[in-house]
Protein backbone atom coordinates (compact mmCIF):
# COMPACT_ATOMS: atom_id res chain seq x y z
CA UNK A 1 0.00 0.00 0.00
CA UNK A 2 1.15 3.45 -0.60
CA UNK A 3 0.78 6.37 1.89
CA UNK A 4 0.39 9.48 -0.44
CA UNK A 5 1.61 12.52 1.57
CA UNK A 6 0.18 16.46 2.13
CA UNK A 7 2.21 18.69 0.18
CA UNK A 8 3.02 22.01 2.20
CA UNK A 9 3.95 24.89 0.17
CA UNK A 10 5.33 28.27 1.95
CA UNK A 11 5.03 31.69 0.57
CA UNK A 12 6.96 35.31 1.66
CA UNK A 13 7.63 35.61 4.89
CA UNK A 14 6.80 31.99 5.93
CA UNK A 15 9.23 30.40 3.30
CA UNK A 16 11.62 32.19 4.55
CA UNK A 17 11.00 31.37 8.11
CA UNK A 18 9.98 27.88 7.43
CA UNK A 19 13.74 27.55 5.56
CA UNK A 20 12.15 25.90 2.65
CA UNK A 21 9.22 26.56 0.14
CA UNK A 22 7.78 23.16 0.41
CA UNK A 23 7.49 20.23 2.57
CA UNK A 24 5.77 17.04 2.64
CA UNK A 25 4.10 15.87 5.26
CA UNK A 26 3.03 11.90 6.19
CA UNK A 27 -0.44 11.74 7.79
CA UNK A 28 -3.22 10.60 8.30
CA UNK A 29 -6.48 12.87 7.49
CA UNK A 30 -6.52 15.56 9.81
CA UNK A 31 -7.53 18.86 10.05
CA UNK A 32 -5.24 22.41 9.60
CA UNK A 33 -4.91 22.46 13.52
CA UNK A 34 -4.37 19.02 13.45
CA UNK A 35 -1.15 19.25 10.84
CA UNK A 36 -0.50 22.62 12.18
CA UNK A 37 1.89 21.13 15.38
CA UNK A 38 3.62 18.62 12.75
CA UNK A 39 4.66 21.77 10.61
CA UNK A 40 5.58 23.68 13.97
CA UNK A 41 7.59 21.20 15.06
CA UNK A 42 9.63 20.92 11.28
CA UNK A 43 9.68 24.76 10.84
CA UNK A 44 9.62 26.26 14.52
CA UNK A 45 10.60 29.32 13.01
CA UNK A 46 7.14 29.53 12.04
CA UNK A 47 5.80 29.60 15.58
CA UNK A 48 5.91 32.92 16.18
CA UNK A 49 4.23 33.89 12.68
CA UNK A 50 1.25 32.08 13.98
CA UNK A 51 -1.46 34.45 14.47
CA UNK A 52 -0.68 36.53 11.22
CA UNK A 53 -0.93 33.26 8.89
CA UNK A 54 -3.92 32.40 6.73
CA UNK A 55 -3.80 28.79 5.21
CA UNK A 56 -5.80 27.20 2.03
CA UNK A 57 -6.19 23.84 1.21
CA UNK A 58 -5.98 22.82 -2.52
CA UNK A 59 -5.71 26.43 -3.60
CA UNK A 60 -8.77 27.81 -1.69
CA UNK A 61 -8.76 29.57 2.18
CA UNK A 62 -9.25 27.13 4.56
CA UNK A 63 -9.97 27.55 8.31
CA UNK A 64 -8.49 25.59 11.42
CA UNK A 65 -10.70 22.72 11.25
CA UNK A 66 -11.02 22.03 7.94
CA UNK A 67 -10.07 18.70 6.57
CA UNK A 68 -6.88 17.85 5.02
CA UNK A 69 -6.00 14.87 3.40
CA UNK A 70 -2.81 12.45 1.88
CA UNK A 71 -3.15 13.97 -1.61
CA UNK A 72 -4.34 17.57 -0.79
CA UNK A 73 -1.52 20.75 -1.51
CA UNK A 74 -1.85 22.75 1.49
CA UNK A 75 -0.58 27.03 1.53
CA UNK A 76 0.81 28.97 4.27
CA UNK A 77 0.54 31.72 3.42
CA UNK A 78 1.19 35.05 5.31
CA UNK A 79 -0.51 38.38 5.18
CA UNK A 80 -1.01 38.88 1.47
CA UNK A 81 0.76 42.01 0.50
CA UNK A 82 -0.49 42.53 -3.13
CA UNK A 83 -1.62 45.64 -5.44
CA UNK B 1 -8.59 39.36 -18.78
CA UNK B 2 -7.32 38.32 -15.13
CA UNK B 3 -4.07 37.75 -15.45
CA UNK B 4 -0.98 37.53 -13.43
CA UNK B 5 2.27 38.50 -15.78
CA UNK B 6 6.29 38.81 -15.36
CA UNK B 7 6.52 41.97 -17.42
CA UNK B 8 5.85 45.25 -18.42
CA UNK B 9 2.12 46.16 -18.49
CA UNK B 10 0.66 47.61 -21.47
CA UNK B 11 -1.98 50.27 -19.53
CA UNK B 12 -2.64 51.60 -23.54
CA UNK B 13 -3.19 48.21 -24.69
CA UNK B 14 -5.72 47.37 -21.77
CA UNK B 15 -7.53 50.46 -22.30
CA UNK B 16 -7.92 49.75 -25.43
CA UNK B 17 -9.63 46.36 -25.08
CA UNK B 18 -12.12 48.00 -22.70
CA UNK B 19 -13.37 50.54 -25.70
CA UNK B 20 -17.19 49.62 -26.33
CA UNK B 21 -19.74 51.56 -28.20
CA UNK B 22 -22.29 50.91 -24.85
CA UNK B 23 -19.93 52.15 -22.20
CA UNK B 24 -19.35 56.05 -21.66
CA UNK B 25 -17.08 55.72 -18.84
CA UNK B 26 -13.59 53.62 -17.97
CA UNK B 27 -11.92 53.52 -15.03
CA UNK B 28 -8.49 52.66 -14.77
CA UNK B 29 -6.38 52.09 -11.25
CA UNK B 30 -2.56 51.50 -11.73
CA UNK B 31 -0.48 50.67 -8.72
CA UNK B 32 3.15 51.90 -9.20
CA UNK B 33 6.36 51.33 -6.93
CA UNK B 34 6.56 53.80 -4.59
CA UNK B 35 10.12 54.67 -3.19
CA UNK B 36 9.39 56.41 0.45
CA UNK B 37 12.77 59.07 0.17
CA UNK B 38 11.83 59.95 3.74
CA UNK B 39 12.79 56.63 5.13
CA UNK B 40 16.39 57.64 5.16
CA UNK B 41 17.87 55.07 3.07
CA UNK B 42 15.87 53.96 -0.02
CA UNK B 43 14.08 51.05 -1.07
CA UNK B 44 16.06 49.89 -4.59
CA UNK B 45 13.01 47.67 -6.60
CA UNK B 46 9.78 45.72 -5.22
CA UNK B 47 9.62 41.87 -5.76
CA UNK B 48 6.38 40.26 -6.10
CA UNK B 49 5.36 36.44 -6.11
CA UNK B 50 2.45 35.12 -6.22
CA UNK B 51 0.93 31.49 -5.09
CA UNK B 52 -0.41 30.38 -8.65
CA UNK B 53 -2.80 29.27 -9.92
CA UNK B 54 -5.25 30.48 -7.11
CA UNK B 55 -3.98 34.02 -7.24
CA UNK B 56 -5.33 33.72 -11.26
CA UNK B 57 -8.55 32.79 -9.78
CA UNK B 58 -8.82 35.19 -6.98
CA UNK B 59 -8.72 37.98 -9.82
CA UNK B 60 -11.17 36.40 -11.86
CA UNK B 61 -13.46 35.97 -8.40
CA UNK B 62 -12.95 39.86 -8.22
CA UNK B 63 -13.79 40.33 -11.36
CA UNK B 64 -17.05 38.14 -10.80
CA UNK B 65 -17.84 39.96 -7.58
CA UNK B 66 -17.86 43.67 -9.95
CA UNK B 67 -20.06 41.71 -12.55
CA UNK B 68 -22.95 41.56 -9.53
CA UNK B 69 -22.78 44.36 -8.08
CA UNK B 70 -22.16 46.87 -11.39
CA UNK B 71 -23.31 47.62 -14.61
CA UNK B 72 -19.39 46.99 -15.64
CA UNK B 73 -19.23 45.88 -19.26
CA UNK B 74 -15.47 45.02 -19.20
CA UNK B 75 -13.65 44.43 -16.27
CA UNK B 76 -9.51 43.47 -16.91
CA UNK B 77 -7.20 42.62 -14.30
CA UNK B 78 -3.21 42.52 -14.46
CA UNK B 79 -0.75 41.62 -12.07
CA UNK B 80 2.99 41.64 -12.41
CA UNK B 81 5.30 39.39 -10.16
CA UNK B 82 9.19 39.25 -10.21
CA UNK B 83 11.01 42.61 -10.63
CA UNK B 84 9.52 46.22 -10.67
CA UNK B 85 11.45 48.83 -10.51
CA UNK B 86 10.42 52.13 -8.83
CA UNK B 87 7.51 54.03 -10.93
CA UNK B 88 6.33 50.80 -12.91
CA UNK B 89 3.62 49.43 -12.95
CA UNK B 90 2.75 46.50 -10.36
CA UNK B 91 -1.16 46.27 -11.22
CA UNK B 92 -3.46 47.81 -13.98
CA UNK B 93 -7.19 47.42 -13.56
CA UNK B 94 -9.79 48.76 -16.35
CA UNK B 95 -13.43 48.86 -15.97
CA UNK B 96 -15.75 49.62 -18.28
CA UNK B 97 -19.68 51.24 -17.41
CA UNK B 98 -22.31 53.18 -19.64
CA UNK B 99 -21.88 55.15 -16.42
CA UNK B 100 -19.08 56.71 -14.60
CA UNK B 101 -20.04 56.11 -10.78
CA UNK B 102 -20.24 52.50 -11.58
CA UNK B 103 -16.74 52.84 -13.40
CA UNK B 104 -15.23 54.49 -10.18
CA UNK B 105 -16.93 52.15 -7.58
CA UNK B 106 -15.47 48.88 -8.93
CA UNK B 107 -12.16 49.63 -9.77
CA UNK B 108 -11.50 51.37 -6.38
CA UNK B 109 -13.45 47.75 -5.40
CA UNK B 110 -10.93 45.84 -7.65
CA UNK B 111 -7.92 46.76 -5.55
CA UNK B 112 -9.27 47.03 -1.96
CA UNK B 113 -10.00 43.28 -2.76
CA UNK B 114 -6.83 42.14 -4.34
CA UNK B 115 -4.75 43.57 -1.09
CA UNK B 116 -7.41 41.53 0.61
CA UNK B 117 -8.04 37.89 -0.91
CA UNK B 118 -5.09 38.11 -3.68
CA UNK B 119 -2.59 35.72 -2.51
CA UNK B 120 0.42 37.89 -3.92
CA UNK B 121 3.29 39.44 -1.40
CA UNK B 122 6.03 41.50 -2.16
CA UNK B 123 9.19 42.73 -0.35
CA UNK B 124 10.91 45.51 -0.92
CA UNK B 125 14.75 45.37 -1.90
CA UNK B 126 16.90 47.37 -0.40
CA UNK B 127 20.68 47.90 -0.67
CA UNK B 128 20.97 46.33 2.52
CA UNK B 129 18.36 43.17 2.24
CA UNK B 130 14.59 42.82 1.97
CA UNK B 131 11.77 43.12 4.26
CA UNK B 132 8.53 41.43 3.54
CA UNK B 133 5.37 44.23 3.47
CA UNK B 134 2.92 43.24 6.01
CA UNK B 135 5.13 40.56 7.75
CA UNK B 136 7.68 42.89 8.80
CA UNK B 137 10.37 40.01 8.44
CA UNK B 138 13.29 39.58 6.27
CA UNK B 139 17.08 39.91 6.35
CA UNK B 140 17.82 43.77 6.89
CA UNK B 141 19.95 44.20 9.36
CA UNK C 1 -0.99 68.78 -19.31
CA UNK C 2 -3.87 70.65 -19.81
CA UNK C 3 -4.69 70.38 -23.48
CA UNK C 4 -7.63 69.94 -26.14
CA UNK C 5 -6.90 67.90 -29.09
CA UNK C 6 -8.47 66.54 -32.11
CA UNK C 7 -7.28 63.41 -32.64
CA UNK C 8 -7.24 60.81 -30.87
CA UNK C 9 -6.17 60.32 -27.36
CA UNK C 10 -3.18 58.33 -26.36
CA UNK C 11 -3.56 57.25 -23.22
CA UNK C 12 -1.10 54.79 -22.39
CA UNK C 13 1.08 57.49 -23.12
CA UNK C 14 -0.85 59.59 -20.63
CA UNK C 15 -0.50 57.20 -17.94
CA UNK C 16 3.47 56.86 -19.00
CA UNK C 17 3.75 60.34 -17.98
CA UNK C 18 2.39 60.31 -14.97
CA UNK C 19 4.21 57.64 -13.48
CA UNK C 20 7.01 58.60 -10.65
CA UNK C 21 8.81 57.11 -8.10
CA UNK C 22 7.12 59.26 -5.27
CA UNK C 23 3.59 58.07 -5.96
CA UNK C 24 2.39 54.57 -5.62
CA UNK C 25 -1.21 54.98 -7.67
CA UNK C 26 -2.58 56.61 -10.79
CA UNK C 27 -6.27 56.81 -11.52
CA UNK C 28 -7.17 57.24 -15.07
CA UNK C 29 -10.61 57.98 -16.03
CA UNK C 30 -11.17 57.75 -19.67
CA UNK C 31 -15.25 59.15 -21.08
CA UNK C 32 -16.15 57.57 -24.37
CA UNK C 33 -18.66 58.21 -26.71
CA UNK C 34 -22.02 56.28 -25.47
CA UNK C 35 -24.77 54.82 -28.04
CA UNK C 36 -27.80 54.49 -26.52
CA UNK C 37 -29.14 51.67 -28.41
CA UNK C 38 -32.65 51.43 -26.51
CA UNK C 39 -33.50 54.85 -28.39
CA UNK C 40 -34.69 53.35 -31.59
CA UNK C 41 -32.94 55.15 -33.75
CA UNK C 42 -29.32 55.41 -33.00
CA UNK C 43 -26.71 58.03 -32.91
CA UNK C 44 -23.88 58.16 -35.14
CA UNK C 45 -21.07 60.10 -33.85
CA UNK C 46 -20.79 63.14 -31.09
CA UNK C 47 -19.33 65.92 -32.21
CA UNK C 48 -17.57 68.21 -29.28
CA UNK C 49 -17.04 72.05 -29.51
CA UNK C 50 -15.00 74.01 -27.58
CA UNK C 51 -14.85 78.20 -26.54
CA UNK C 52 -10.82 78.36 -26.72
CA UNK C 53 -8.61 79.59 -24.86
CA UNK C 54 -11.24 80.19 -21.93
CA UNK C 55 -11.43 75.67 -21.85
CA UNK C 56 -7.74 75.16 -22.05
CA UNK C 57 -7.60 77.87 -18.83
CA UNK C 58 -10.77 75.87 -16.90
CA UNK C 59 -8.63 73.15 -17.36
CA UNK C 60 -6.09 74.07 -16.00
CA UNK C 61 -7.52 75.61 -13.20
CA UNK C 62 -9.42 72.27 -12.78
CA UNK C 63 -5.58 70.98 -12.05
CA UNK C 64 -4.72 73.88 -9.53
CA UNK C 65 -8.04 72.83 -7.98
CA UNK C 66 -6.82 69.16 -7.29
CA UNK C 67 -3.17 70.00 -6.46
CA UNK C 68 -5.23 72.20 -3.75
CA UNK C 69 -7.03 69.89 -2.15
CA UNK C 70 -5.07 66.47 -2.95
CA UNK C 71 -1.14 65.48 -2.92
CA UNK C 72 -1.90 64.62 -6.36
CA UNK C 73 2.13 65.29 -7.72
CA UNK C 74 1.02 64.21 -11.90
CA UNK C 75 -2.60 65.57 -13.15
CA UNK C 76 -3.07 65.39 -16.82
CA UNK C 77 -6.27 66.34 -18.47
CA UNK C 78 -6.66 66.08 -22.41
CA UNK C 79 -9.78 66.44 -24.42
CA UNK C 80 -11.18 66.03 -27.52
CA UNK C 81 -12.86 67.88 -30.20
CA UNK C 82 -14.21 67.69 -33.68
CA UNK C 83 -15.97 64.11 -34.07
CA UNK C 84 -15.64 61.22 -31.74
CA UNK C 85 -16.87 57.91 -33.13
CA UNK C 86 -18.75 55.38 -30.73
CA UNK C 87 -16.17 53.93 -28.61
CA UNK C 88 -14.16 56.54 -28.80
CA UNK C 89 -12.21 58.62 -26.08
CA UNK C 90 -13.61 61.95 -25.93
CA UNK C 91 -11.71 62.95 -22.63
CA UNK C 92 -9.13 61.45 -20.60
CA UNK C 93 -8.26 62.72 -16.89
CA UNK C 94 -5.22 60.91 -15.17
CA UNK C 95 -4.03 61.63 -12.02
CA UNK C 96 -1.01 60.19 -10.01
CA UNK C 97 -0.71 60.42 -6.07
CA UNK C 98 1.62 58.92 -3.28
CA UNK C 99 -2.01 57.21 -2.51
CA UNK C 100 -4.87 55.63 -3.77
CA UNK C 101 -7.78 57.16 -2.32
CA UNK C 102 -6.55 60.84 -3.50
CA UNK C 103 -5.77 59.41 -6.34
CA UNK C 104 -8.96 58.02 -7.06
CA UNK C 105 -10.90 61.22 -5.43
CA UNK C 106 -8.90 63.70 -7.78
CA UNK C 107 -9.78 62.01 -10.95
CA UNK C 108 -13.38 61.54 -10.43
CA UNK C 109 -13.52 65.40 -9.14
CA UNK C 110 -11.88 66.35 -12.26
CA UNK C 111 -14.86 65.10 -14.73
CA UNK C 112 -17.33 66.59 -11.79
CA UNK C 113 -15.63 70.10 -12.46
CA UNK C 114 -15.40 69.77 -16.59
CA UNK C 115 -19.07 68.83 -16.41
CA UNK C 116 -20.16 71.87 -14.86
CA UNK C 117 -17.17 74.64 -15.75
CA UNK C 118 -15.36 73.80 -19.45
CA UNK C 119 -16.89 75.69 -22.15
CA UNK C 120 -17.03 72.78 -24.27
CA UNK C 121 -20.49 71.39 -25.97
CA UNK C 122 -21.53 68.20 -27.90
CA UNK C 123 -24.37 67.20 -29.85
CA UNK C 124 -25.22 63.85 -31.40
CA UNK C 125 -25.55 63.40 -35.03
CA UNK C 126 -27.98 61.25 -35.79
CA UNK C 127 -28.90 60.10 -39.34
CA UNK C 128 -31.76 62.51 -39.71
CA UNK C 129 -30.01 65.38 -38.10
CA UNK C 130 -28.39 66.40 -34.62
CA UNK C 131 -29.34 67.39 -31.43
CA UNK C 132 -27.41 69.79 -28.67
CA UNK C 133 -26.84 68.08 -25.53
CA UNK C 134 -27.95 69.32 -22.42
CA UNK C 135 -29.67 71.99 -25.18
CA UNK C 136 -32.09 69.58 -26.64
CA UNK C 137 -31.86 71.96 -29.34
CA UNK C 138 -31.20 70.87 -32.92
CA UNK C 139 -32.10 70.08 -36.17
CA UNK C 140 -33.88 66.41 -35.77
CA UNK C 141 -37.61 66.16 -37.21
CA UNK D 1 -13.10 109.47 -33.20
CA UNK D 2 -13.16 105.77 -33.95
CA UNK D 3 -16.07 103.59 -31.97
CA UNK D 4 -14.63 100.25 -30.95
CA UNK D 5 -17.41 97.59 -30.95
CA UNK D 6 -18.02 94.49 -28.56
CA UNK D 7 -17.91 91.22 -30.07
CA UNK D 8 -20.37 88.64 -29.25
CA UNK D 9 -19.48 84.80 -29.82
CA UNK D 10 -22.17 82.38 -29.93
CA UNK D 11 -21.44 78.59 -29.23
CA UNK D 12 -23.50 75.48 -29.26
CA UNK D 13 -26.95 75.08 -29.60
CA UNK D 14 -26.53 79.23 -28.89
CA UNK D 15 -24.98 79.94 -32.27
CA UNK D 16 -27.90 77.40 -33.97
CA UNK D 17 -30.30 79.77 -32.44
CA UNK D 18 -28.50 82.73 -32.83
CA UNK D 19 -27.96 82.03 -36.56
CA UNK D 20 -24.55 83.13 -36.52
CA UNK D 21 -21.49 82.19 -34.52
CA UNK D 22 -20.07 85.68 -33.98
CA UNK D 23 -21.70 89.11 -34.21
CA UNK D 24 -20.55 92.96 -33.64
CA UNK D 25 -22.62 95.26 -31.28
CA UNK D 26 -21.68 98.88 -31.15
CA UNK D 27 -22.50 100.00 -27.28
CA UNK D 28 -21.28 102.20 -25.22
CA UNK D 29 -19.85 100.78 -21.87
CA UNK D 30 -22.88 98.93 -20.20
CA UNK D 31 -23.47 95.26 -18.40
CA UNK D 32 -24.27 92.18 -19.41
CA UNK D 33 -27.84 93.04 -18.64
CA UNK D 34 -27.47 96.20 -20.75
CA UNK D 35 -26.51 94.72 -23.78
CA UNK D 36 -28.89 91.66 -23.64
CA UNK D 37 -31.68 93.02 -25.34
CA UNK D 38 -29.81 94.22 -28.16
CA UNK D 39 -28.65 90.83 -29.16
CA UNK D 40 -32.38 89.63 -28.65
CA UNK D 41 -33.25 92.25 -31.15
CA UNK D 42 -31.08 91.40 -33.52
CA UNK D 43 -30.87 87.23 -32.82
CA UNK D 44 -34.86 86.69 -31.58
CA UNK D 45 -34.46 82.73 -31.52
CA UNK D 46 -31.92 83.21 -28.17
CA UNK D 47 -34.76 84.61 -26.35
CA UNK D 48 -36.12 81.17 -25.63
CA UNK D 49 -33.16 80.09 -24.33
CA UNK D 50 -32.52 82.90 -21.86
CA UNK D 51 -32.63 81.07 -18.51
CA UNK D 52 -30.06 78.39 -19.63
CA UNK D 53 -27.41 80.80 -20.96
CA UNK D 54 -24.05 81.83 -18.92
CA UNK D 55 -22.20 84.55 -20.71
CA UNK D 56 -18.54 84.90 -20.30
CA UNK D 57 -16.60 88.22 -20.58
CA UNK D 58 -12.78 87.84 -21.98
CA UNK D 59 -12.67 84.49 -21.42
CA UNK D 60 -14.22 84.30 -17.65
CA UNK D 61 -17.67 83.58 -16.47
CA UNK D 62 -19.38 86.83 -16.04
CA UNK D 63 -22.85 87.61 -14.63
CA UNK D 64 -25.50 90.54 -15.69
CA UNK D 65 -24.69 93.26 -13.71
CA UNK D 66 -20.87 92.71 -14.66
CA UNK D 67 -19.56 95.35 -17.06
CA UNK D 68 -19.14 95.05 -20.54
CA UNK D 69 -16.98 97.85 -22.63
CA UNK D 70 -16.41 98.31 -26.57
CA UNK D 71 -13.15 96.26 -27.27
CA UNK D 72 -14.60 93.58 -24.75
CA UNK D 73 -15.34 89.81 -26.64
CA UNK D 74 -18.65 88.37 -24.67
CA UNK D 75 -19.40 84.47 -25.14
CA UNK D 76 -23.02 83.00 -25.15
CA UNK D 77 -22.53 79.83 -23.20
CA UNK D 78 -25.66 77.31 -23.39
CA UNK D 79 -25.06 74.78 -20.69
CA UNK D 80 -21.72 73.06 -21.02
CA UNK D 81 -21.87 69.20 -21.96
CA UNK D 82 -18.16 68.30 -22.29
CA UNK D 83 -16.29 65.05 -21.04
Amino acid sequence: MTQKSIKVLFFGAAADRAGTRESELSSEASTLDGIWPLLEERHPGLSPMRNTLAFAVNGEYARGGDTVSPGDEVAVLPPVSGG
Amino acid sequence: MFTIVDETIDVGALVAAAQRPDCGAISTFVGTTRIDESSGASVEYLEYEAYRPMADRKLEEIGAEIQERWDARHVSIVHRIGRVDPGEASVAIVVASPRRGPAFEASRYAIERIKEVVPIWKREVWSDGYVWVGSQIGTRP
